[in-house]
């Protein structure tokens, strides 16, 4: 399996897109290659798995290494591990449901279609890097696209929304910047390596002024408390796909930055700070929470919400358990999933009834049963039902954050635990007034789901489900990997 | 780890490839209706849906009564005493080695014993859907969402680990939540359902939080191996749980109390029971599965499955006990007062449940002490069977009258002949008369009672008086009082199918008490042979005799002497007419204090402090920006003059300050 | 006191008090002359220190040239007899302090230097010496950017032509 | 009064130039801007001159390099009078603060 | 001897065979525009083509004119800069009345620069500085019509004189000091005195105006403004470009000895010049003025690059100087192509300009994607490396701070981007009609703004060359 056509190929499909000329042909070129995508996600997946079974033990599959600007000791170096392959997979979901939703797109579609694959290749590229450069290249890549995604094709006041999302993202990405130069030119030798870096023992004082600002600056990304006010207005102004993307692919790229930059090169930071991204963590879960109760936009909703779901993919990381970190994971693939559904819902009941606002719906299992149970099946997700892959993750995390014996880390794990029941209450609150009550006469006559939709829906709710119902694919992929990360945090 | 499922058959073997299949079929079956009807219903199974369902459900009835047969009769015992077995298990998830969830079937006396419970009712409401649920748009959801109920509800009673038990614990709330919500045009009943589920998610809580306390010191989330540590004292799991202390309660109390609030929380114990009447709003067939019969259980059922834990910490038995008995009389007392029939008996089963829960409470762990326990099991079978009864014989009143309240009743026994006996048997077997079902088990709660706490028995006795009132209340009011005045046509009671799910139970109800459940279920999988005390039970006969006739008294005939007496203790009838005000206060708590208190103060934190940081960042810059424009002034004069002053600062700095 | 210490300093005194009446008297013609004062006394105080051949350019090219070249300037674009504009005191003020402070500083450092002289034996400013290296190539040869000023004035030549011959009239 | 050293002439020069610089920094009108301009250049060449003559008579270095600042100080003054005569034609004024449409 | 003088100063020579070439054709037959401006256009991508042949290295006129490969490299990227605006302007040059003439000046302001990265000795750095700058002055009045451009050509040429003047006085001090014009022995003569050190500062200060550091910048948004589009970006680009290139000789060479002192000068100055070029560039509405302010704030981290004092500092500025020919030419590009169509320079009149002429609104956003440093484009590489280079002596503040400016820079760049895609306009510019020559110099732009980067072997070109 050769990592590289993961980038080559959004990079074919793009170029394709170029060429198009009517945005029918554009549409199914977009399809044709994130069906590409999905399905070579699924042979690196099931080709990862084979090699571990045979007992390929190396901690990265897949390993290829070009020459890349030699002398600044950059290399094109890639590899997987199952961390990685896992969010691979997701993107692959998420992209793909993406193109579908956004079939109805017709103001530059062309456009719009190029900036989605571009920000595909971003995110892939993100995940399969070995070299701190280019995985800071590909996350800055991914920032534009989004900019003009909610820019060009937002709603609301997106002008203002696509400006704070843009530069939040890059300012967490500047403090990235200098935490990797920090670990440049800190380490004994000048390089931006993954495992060779991993290898190293970068000096303690180091890992005191990099950890933090590695681990904040990627904390942007995933909305860490208190530098997620981005989320809310990007999410609710962005276009469907573009919520989608944004929530399901680029709030992970920052969990996983956290995890494989942060934490996993500079342990000793990580445990100096551990209390700190915990106490964050927990508020963020909560106030995200709190926050959500009183939205009224369905967008906002979601958006709060998932302030307060990649709370536990940080709360997961500071709690430096095995367990923790692979629910960690396993909550950015689910949350990717799950608020990528949520949004696609929410652009479908939105392009119907012309209103995000749950006052003003109602009764809408009656006119569009399909999507309502999506909502359900969505909300429930997110409420941590078992079954669906919010549960698994969420109680991977509290696990994994219960092996820590402390009063700290119990009372942490206790409020996050809260947010259960917070959850709930708005998750039911948003359904019941969306889908539940007497039906507003002037929503008698719509339509229920188009097939792009439901198709898109439907491979969505697949991979929840399987997450759901069968974790424990996931949780092989995940854990060995996890159990490397934690290694070295332990300090073994 | 790498194979795909790992399933571990132990045992499947030896009990014959038969019993493994057929184990797993009693699940999947509901989950195959669920599935079916849910994906395809609507299109292809609009008019059979009924029929498939009921089909699939009674195929699994089967198949669970193949197993108790086999179970009680033929191997479920060794050297005396029944045996947990565990025929399938394979690891679901794996957190750590030791600690996983695994999904199993752990096959012991209560769990057998469950699975009667719940497939029979089931059935029994599936069949009675059938012509109850006739002409919904719905129908083939409605099925759908009572497959996925009892595929969640048998997943429950089979749990092999706990953390398989909280799953399905969650599954089963949602599948509340859905048949509350049924008629989801109706505002009260999407209140209901959301309220429902969020009070038993807070008490899930307790019960998640719980699991991890055990599971950290138990090291592991399986239920046998949980309770072989947590039960020998001398093992190091249970030295450290023991000791181990906050706020001057040991890990291990905590432990229990938190779970037991989230049995609490489903089986609608006081004071989180207040989701139960309100979810009186779904289908009337669903209230008797769920709301009578089977999820309510659900809790009793926890703490009887983690009983050997419990019995090792006093404390949480007490807090047990007294959550019972406090539950079992407080909903009595309600019972008294409300008007809609369905409410009367959500009260009565949480008082019931009331019953079942003390006497776990009171019940010790093995032998003659564990009679409590037997006792709680028995009064969960057979009320199971009778209030399933009520809950349908109150549908086929409901069906027959269109509407819930009891002033709209009366004299209903010439039009429902056959609801008017089997609402009369069950009612008889609530109240502990003899010889129906409710008499054998309530007598043994009682007599536990009795032999471990007075003031609970005494109470308890009370309460049951306070039982035969209330529910004779209900059946004069329902088929004597006054005479019924049709409107327009009347058309008759529902024809067999429904009447055949109220004449089986019915039979159950009356014959279900000679069961020697002690030869079956028991804390310790040994026989107890229940001394039965005749003189014991002349006070609850008595008692519950008079209140029949108190009911009788009031409300045989249509008269004022309820309302003399209401307005007699006008101040405390009003109090338990409005539910002791509980449903005020947790809307004070909720509206209050989580939303505008915590709610809204984090989301306006939230937009102007953290979002106005953000934007003040900005704006700030832009401020700056503007105030600074002055040096551009466009004079190249002026330009000069900052040329010199840069040169000079710049030779000033560098040659005397930063050398 | 040697007469050729008091001719430097009357030279000094020249230059200097020409300077500044060149830069701050009001009248426009007067800062001309006070300019070419100035810079006779910068020729001549080439000429004391003997090096007759830069003191001659310097009268060539500035006093001939460049001042001769501003005068006609300013009959271009000056009415004859008006006051130049006062300055507004706070450039002034400003002007006068940067340039002291930049004098201070400056003549400070000189005096605190100790300049070594070189040992090596001197080469005389003749003629002759200029010749040769103005147009060698060699290690002290001065060809290159004799060639290099060429261009430079072409180019200024050209540039000049064009700015300053400008045809259509001004509109904007 | 001392025998006149190099450190005299420097003074000369150095107050030369700052006399020029102060000219430039306060002249309104554009030519005497250019006069001042001319004054620094000038008080450079003296520097030059005064190196050269007493520190490094070796080489004529300084000597050059003052010849040829003399020779940019024409072509410079002969663009800048060029450009201000445009100037001047566009604005039919020559004062400095009258050209400041370009600001901000 | 001769062999030598013709390869070493070969390309000297060819541009001066051009400058000719076009003195003669001025003074012979009156030509068509058209065809002059094509020939023109061959001959200088001749020019830049030819610089790739016969690199050698060596020194001329007893060490006054050095070369080697590297500044043969330097001299291909102005050659090229000098195509590309000859070809992107060619509008604006078509209808100049004095096309030859501009020319003319340019290619002895070229010349100058020439020369004024190969000198070795700073006779030679002077005059050709003064070569380089002067002709420039008068092609930035070459607007004759517009009150603005005299306007900036007399800010340009008065301060610049007295910038020279400054200049000047820090060379007769260093000569007074050592008593050489060498560079080579310059450096081993200097000891940091304070003297050294003041001598130092002035020289530096005309470093400084040139390359329009705060605060000696404050001439060049006016100039810019208001001179002729071609002539500002001759100005910001290639000018810029040389400055920095010789800068580094400057520092790494002659100034070597007292390299803790200008360390931290450069530094200071970085961080000054990027914040305050950032504020300021915030509030413009003028793009030629807004693309002032942004190459100022870009000169900040030209000096990050610069402090590293090494040979990646070396690789890492040339490096960033191809890549800000290519981007900010792009951008000036566009604004020159929109300005002499429509007349317009304001952000705002930009809006809606995607819908109207989506090709160069693709070739604006890259070229301030560039400029902002973001990836794929070349200017993302280009920004990181010099910060790379920078932090190499791990002074972290003032590369977070760095940091920390491009998000401010992303501001304003995004500004006009989302004025051209996002904001909508009842009368966006009509669709203009590029001139082909236009449209290949955009293209060449785009090109190289997103292959520079990618191709990792230029950057490792200059590298082997930097050594």
């Amino acid at each position: 399996m050769n990592l590289t056509l993961l980038i080559l190929l959004p990079l074919l499909t793009a170029v394709v897109i170029l060429l198009m000329r009517s945005s029918v042909q554009v549409k199914w070129s977009a399809l044709i290659g994130a069906s590409a995508q999905f399905i070579l996600a699924l042979i690196l997946f099931f080709t990862f798995r084979k090699e571990r079974a045979l007992g390929n033990a190396s901690q990265m599959l897949f390993e290829i290494q070009y020459k890349w600007f030699p002398s600044w000791h950059i290399s094109f170096h890639l590899g997987v591990d199952g961390i990685s392959v896992a969010m691979i997979l997701l993107t692959a979901f998420v992209v793909i449901a993406g193109v579908l939703v956004s079939w109805n797109v017709e103001k530059m579609t062309k456009e719009f279609y190029l900036l989605l694959i571009l920000l595909s290749l971003g995110a892939y590229g993100f995940f399969i890097s070995l070299d701190l450069f280019i995985l800071f290249f590909f996350l800055e890549i991914a920032v534009i696209p989004k900019y003009l995604l909610i820019g060009i094709w937002g709603s609301g006041k997106k002008e203002y929304a696509a400006n704070k999302l843009a530069l939040m993202l890059m300012g967490g990405s500047a403090l990235v910047l200098v935490g990797l130069l920090g670990l440049y030119f800190g380490g004994n030798e000048n390089t931006f390596d993954l495992l060779l870096l991993s290898k190293m023992k970068i000096p303690i004082m180091v890992q005191k002024i990099c950890f933090p600002l590695l681990f904040v600056g990627f904390g942007v990304f995933t909305a860490l408390f208190p530098f997620h006010t981005w989320v809310p207005d990007g999410h609710s102004s962005a276009p469907t796909a573009g919520s989608m993307f944004l929530a399901g692919i680029s709030m992970k790229l920052g969990g996983y930055g956290c995890l494989r930059v942060a934490t996993y090169l500079m342990p000793e930071g990580a445990r100096e700070y551990a209390n700190i991204i915990i106490v964050l963590s927990t508020i963020a879960i909560l106030y995200g929470a709190f926050a959500t109760m009183m939205q009224k936009d369905l967008k906002y909703i979601n958006a709060y919400s998932s302030v307060s779901h990649c709370g536990f993919v940080l709360l997961g990381i500071g709690m430096l358990t095995k367990t923790a970190i692979a629910g960690a994971v396993m909550q950015m693939v689910s949350h990717g999933l799950m608020t990528a559904l949520f949004f696609a819902v929410i652009g479908m009941i939105y392009e119907r009834t012309h209103t995000r606002e749950v006052n003003e719906m109602g009764g809408l299992i009656k006119v569009m049963p399909f999507i309502t149970t999506v909502l359900f099946i969505v909300g429930l997700c997110s409420l941590g039902l078992p079954g669906l892959s919010g549960f698994v993750a969420e109680m991977t995390v509290f696990m994994g954050s219960w092996q820590n014996p402390d009063p700290f880390h119990r009372v942490a794990t206790i409020a996050a635990c809260m947010s259960i029941v917070v959850t709930a209450v708005y998750i039911l609150r948003a359904i019941g007034q969306t889908a539940m009550g007497p039906i507003n006469d002037r929503y008698l006559s719509l339509q229920d789901a188009k097939w792009n939709e439901k198709l898109a829906a439907i491979i969505l709710i697949a991979g929840i489900i399987a997450i759901g119902i069968a974790p424990f694919w996931l949780n092989d992929l995940v854990t060995p990997a996890a159990e490397v990360i934690m290694q070295k945090v332990a300090g073994k | 780890m790498n194979e795909f499922l790992q399933i571990k058959l132990l045992g499947i073997f030896s009990l014959g490839m038969n019993l493994g299949w057929a184990l797993l079929m009693i699940p999947l079956l509901p989950l195959l209706g669920f599935l079916s009807l849910g994906l395809f219903g609507k299109k292809y199974l609009k008019q059979s849906a009924g029929i498939f369902a009921t089909l699939l459900l009674a195929a699994s009835a089967f198949l669970s009564l193949h197993i108790a047969y086999g179970y009680f009769f033929k191997y479920g015992k060794l050297e005396g005493a029944y045996q947990k077995i565990i025929p399938i298990q394979f690891t679901w998830l794996q957190f750590s080695p030791g600690l996983s969830i695994d999904l199993g079937i752990l096959l012991d006396p209560i769990s057998v014993m469950m699975l009667v419970v719940v497939t029979f009712i089931s059935l029994m409401v599936h069949i009675y859907s059938l012509a109850y649920m006739k002409g919904e748009e719905r129908y083939p959801t409605y099925y759908s969402f009572l497959g996925l109920f009892t595929f969640s509800m048998l997943g429950l009673v089979m749990a092999s680990n706990i953390f398989q038990l909280y799953i399905f614990w969650e599954l089963v709330g949602v599948s509340s939540f859905l048949l509350i919500g049924y008629y989801y045009d109706r505002p009260s009943a999407v209140a209901a359902c959301k309220k429902a589920f969020i009070i038993t998610r807070f008490a899930d809580l307790g019960f998640l939080i719980g699991i991890l306390i055990l599971s950290f010191y138990g090291g592991t989330l399986d239920f046998n191996s949980l309770i072989e540590k947590l039960t020998s004292t001398n093992s190091t799991e249970f030295k450290t749980i023991a000791s181990a202390s906050f706020v001057g309660i040991s890990a291990l109390t905590w432990a229990l109390v938190l779970v037991f609030i989230g049995g609490a929380g489903k089986s609608a114990l006081f004071p989180l029971h207040v989701w139960l009447p309100d979810a009186m709003e779904g289908p009337t067939p669903v209230s008797a599965l769920i709301h009578a019969a089977t999820m309510v259980v659900a809790g009793v059922f926890l703490v009887a499955r983690l009983f050997p834990v419990f019995s090792m910490s006093e404390v949480a038995l007490k807090v047990v006990s007294i959550i019972g008995i406090i539950s079992a009389l407080f909903a009595a007392v309600i019972a008294c007062t409300q008007t809609d029939i369905k409410r009367v008996l959500a009260y009565s089963t949480m008082s019931q449940i009331g019953f079942m829960m003390f006497s776990l409470g009171v019940s010790g762990q093995a032998g003659e002490s564990g009679l409590g326990f037997t006792a709680a099991m028995f009064h969960l079978f057979t009320h199971a069977l009778f209030k399933a009864l009520l809950f349908l014989g109150a549908g086929s009143v409901i069906h027959f009258i269109h509407s819930n309240e009891m002033k709209d009743m009366g004299g209903l026994r010439k039009y429902l002949p056959i609801t008017h006996i089997t609402f009369l048997i069950a009612c008889l077997a609530i109240s502990g008369m003899p010889p129906f079902a409710g008499f054998f088990s309530k007598e043994e709660i009682l007599l536990a009672a009795y032999h471990h706490n007075a003031t609970i028995y005494w109470i308890a006795l009370a309460t049951s008086g306070l039982t035969s009132f209330y529910m004779f209340r209900l059946y004069f009011s329902i088929f004597w009082n006054k005479e019924y005045i049709a409107h327009g046509e009347v058309h008759g009671e529902g024809g067999f199918v429904m009447m055949m799910p109220l004449i089986l139970l019915s039979l159950g109800a009356a014959a279900a008490g000679f069961i020697p459940f002690g030869h079956f279920v028991t804390a310790d999988g040994n026989l107890l042979e229940s001394a039965f005390h005749l003189q014991f039970s002349i006070a609850p006969v008595a008692l519950g005799l008079l209140g029949i006739f108190t009911a009788m008294w009031m409300y045989k005939k249509q008269n004022n002497r309820p309302d003399t007496i209401a307005h007699s203790m006008n101040s405390f009838y009003k109090l338990a007419y409005h539910k002791f005000y509980l449903d005020e206060l947790y809307l004070f708590v909720t509206k209050k204090i989580l939303f505008n208190l915590i709610g809204k103060p984090a989301a306006w934190f939230d937009k102007n402090v953290v979002n106005g940081l953000v934007n003040a960042t900005g704006n700030s810059t832009v401020f700056i920006s503007e105030k600074m424009k002055g040096f551009q002034s466009g004079k190249v004069q002026q330009y000069a003059i900052y040329f010199l002053a840069g040169v000079i600062g710049l030779a000033v700095l560098f040659i005397y300050i930063w050398k | 006191m040697s007469g050729s210490t008091i001719i430097f300093y009357l030279l000094s005194i020249l230059t200097l008090v020409s300077g500044i009446l060149s830069v701050t008297t009001r009248k426009i013609f007067r800062a001309a002359i006070f300019l070419l004062f100035s810079l006779i006394g910068i020729a001549g105080l080439y000429f004391w220190m003997q090096y007759e051949f830069i003191a001659a350019v310097q009268i060539t090219v500035y006093v001939g040239g460049i001042t001769v070249l501003i005068i006609f300037s300013i009959f271009l674009t000056q009415q004859a007899g008006e006051l130049l504009p006062k300055q507004n005191k706070n450039r002034v003020l400003f002007a006068l302090l940067a340039a002291f402070c930049g004098f201070a500083l400056t003549l400070l450092q000189i005096i605190q230097h100790s300049f070594n002289k070189t040992l090596e034996s001197p080469i005389l400013p003749t003629m002759e010496n200029i010749g040769n290296q103005m147009l060698g190539i060699d290690e002290n040869g001065f060809s290159l950017p004799f060639e290099v000023v060429s261009i430079l004035l072409l180019a200024a030549m050209i540039g000049c032509i064009v700015i300053a011959l400008r045809s259509k009239p001004t509109t904007v | 009064m001392m025998e006149p050293g190099l450190n005299h002439v420097l003074f000369v020069s150095t107050a030369l130039f700052f006399i020029g610089i102060f000219g430039f920094l306060t002249r309104r009108n554009l030519i005497t801007m250019l006069m001042s301009i001319e004054l620094v250049l000038n008080s450079v060449n003296i520097n030059f001159i005064a190196f050269n003559k007493y520190v490094w008579p070796h080489k004529l270095d300084g000597l050059f390099f003052s010849i040829f600042i003399i020779a940019i100080a024409a072509a410079e003054a002969a663009v800048a009078i060029a450009i201000i005569i445009n100037l001047y034609r566009s604005h039919q004024s020559i004062d400095v603060e009258n050209t400041e449409d370009l600001k901000f | 001897m001769l062999n030598d003088f013709l390869l070493l100063m070969k390309s000297e020579l060819v541009l001066a065979f051009i400058l000719f070439l076009l003195l003669i054709l001025k003074v012979g037959k009156e030509i068509r525009n058209e065809r002059l401006l094509a020939l023109i256009q061959i001959l200088l991508l001749g020019n830049f083509i030819f610089g790739f042949f016969f690199i050698e290295s060596g020194s001329l006129f007893g060490g006054m004119f050095a070369t080697n490969g590297l500044i043969a490299f330097q001299k291909s990227i102005i050659g090229l800069g000098i195509y590309l605006i000859s070809l992107l302007f060619s509008d604006w040059l078509k209808k100049s009345e004095h096309l030859p003439e501009f020319f003319i000046l340019l290619l002895s302001a070229v010349l100058g620069m020439f020369f004024l990265i190969s000198s070795g000795n700073l006779l030679m750095f002077y005059l050709s500085l003064e070569l380089a700058t002067i002709p420039v002055a008068a092609m930035a009045n070459f607007d004759l019509d517009k009150k603005i451009s005299s306007e900036a050509s007399m800010k340009m040429i008065l301060s610049s004189a007295l910038s020279s003047g400054v200049l000047l006085f820090g060379i007769s001090l260093i000569y007074g000091v050592t008593g050489t014009m060498s560079f080579d022995q310059i450096a081993a003569l200097l000891d940091g005195s304070s003297l050294q050190i003041l001598a130092f500062v002035f020289l530096f200060t005309a470093f400084a105006f040139k390359l329009s550091i705060v605060p000696f910048h404050l001439w060049t948004a006016d100039v810019y403004e208001g001179a002729p589009i071609a002539v500002t970006s001759f100005l910001s680009v290639i000018s810029k470009g040389t400055i920095a290139f010789i800068l580094l000789t400057i520092l790494y060479k002659v100034f070597a000895p007292m390299y803790a002192l200008w360390y931290n000068m450069v530094m200071l100055l970085s961080v000054i010049t990027m914040v305050v070029g950032n504020l300021f560039a915030l509030r413009q509405q003028n793009i030629k003025r807004f693309l002032a302010f942004s190459s100022i704030a870009q000169v900040g981290f030209i000096l990050l690059g610069i402090s590293s004092y090494s040979n990646e500092g070396t690789s890492s500025v040339v490096y960033f100087v191809l890549i800000y020919v290519f981007s900010n030419l792009a951008a000036f590009g566009v604004a020159g192509a929109i300005s002499q169509a429509a007349g317009k320079e304001r952000i705002e009149d930009y809006k809606g300009l995607y819908q109207t002429n989506p090709f160069i609104s693709w070739v604006l956003a890259l070229s301030l994607f560039s400029l902002a440093g973001i990836p794929p484009t070349a200017g993302f590489f280009g920004k990181l490396f010099l910060i790379t280079a920078g932090a190499s002596k791990g002074n972290y503040f003032f590369i977070a701070v760095a940091a920390l400016n491009m998000i401010i820079s992303l501001y304003y760049y995004l500004r006009i981007v989302r004025a051209v895609f996002m904001d909508k306009n009842d009368q966006p510019i009509a669709k203009i009609n590029l001139d082909p020559s236009t449209k290949l110099g955009m293209i060449i732009c785009t090109a190289g703004i997103i292959l520079i980067g990618l191709l990792s072997w230029v950057y490792d070109y200059i590298t082997t060359l930097s050594i």
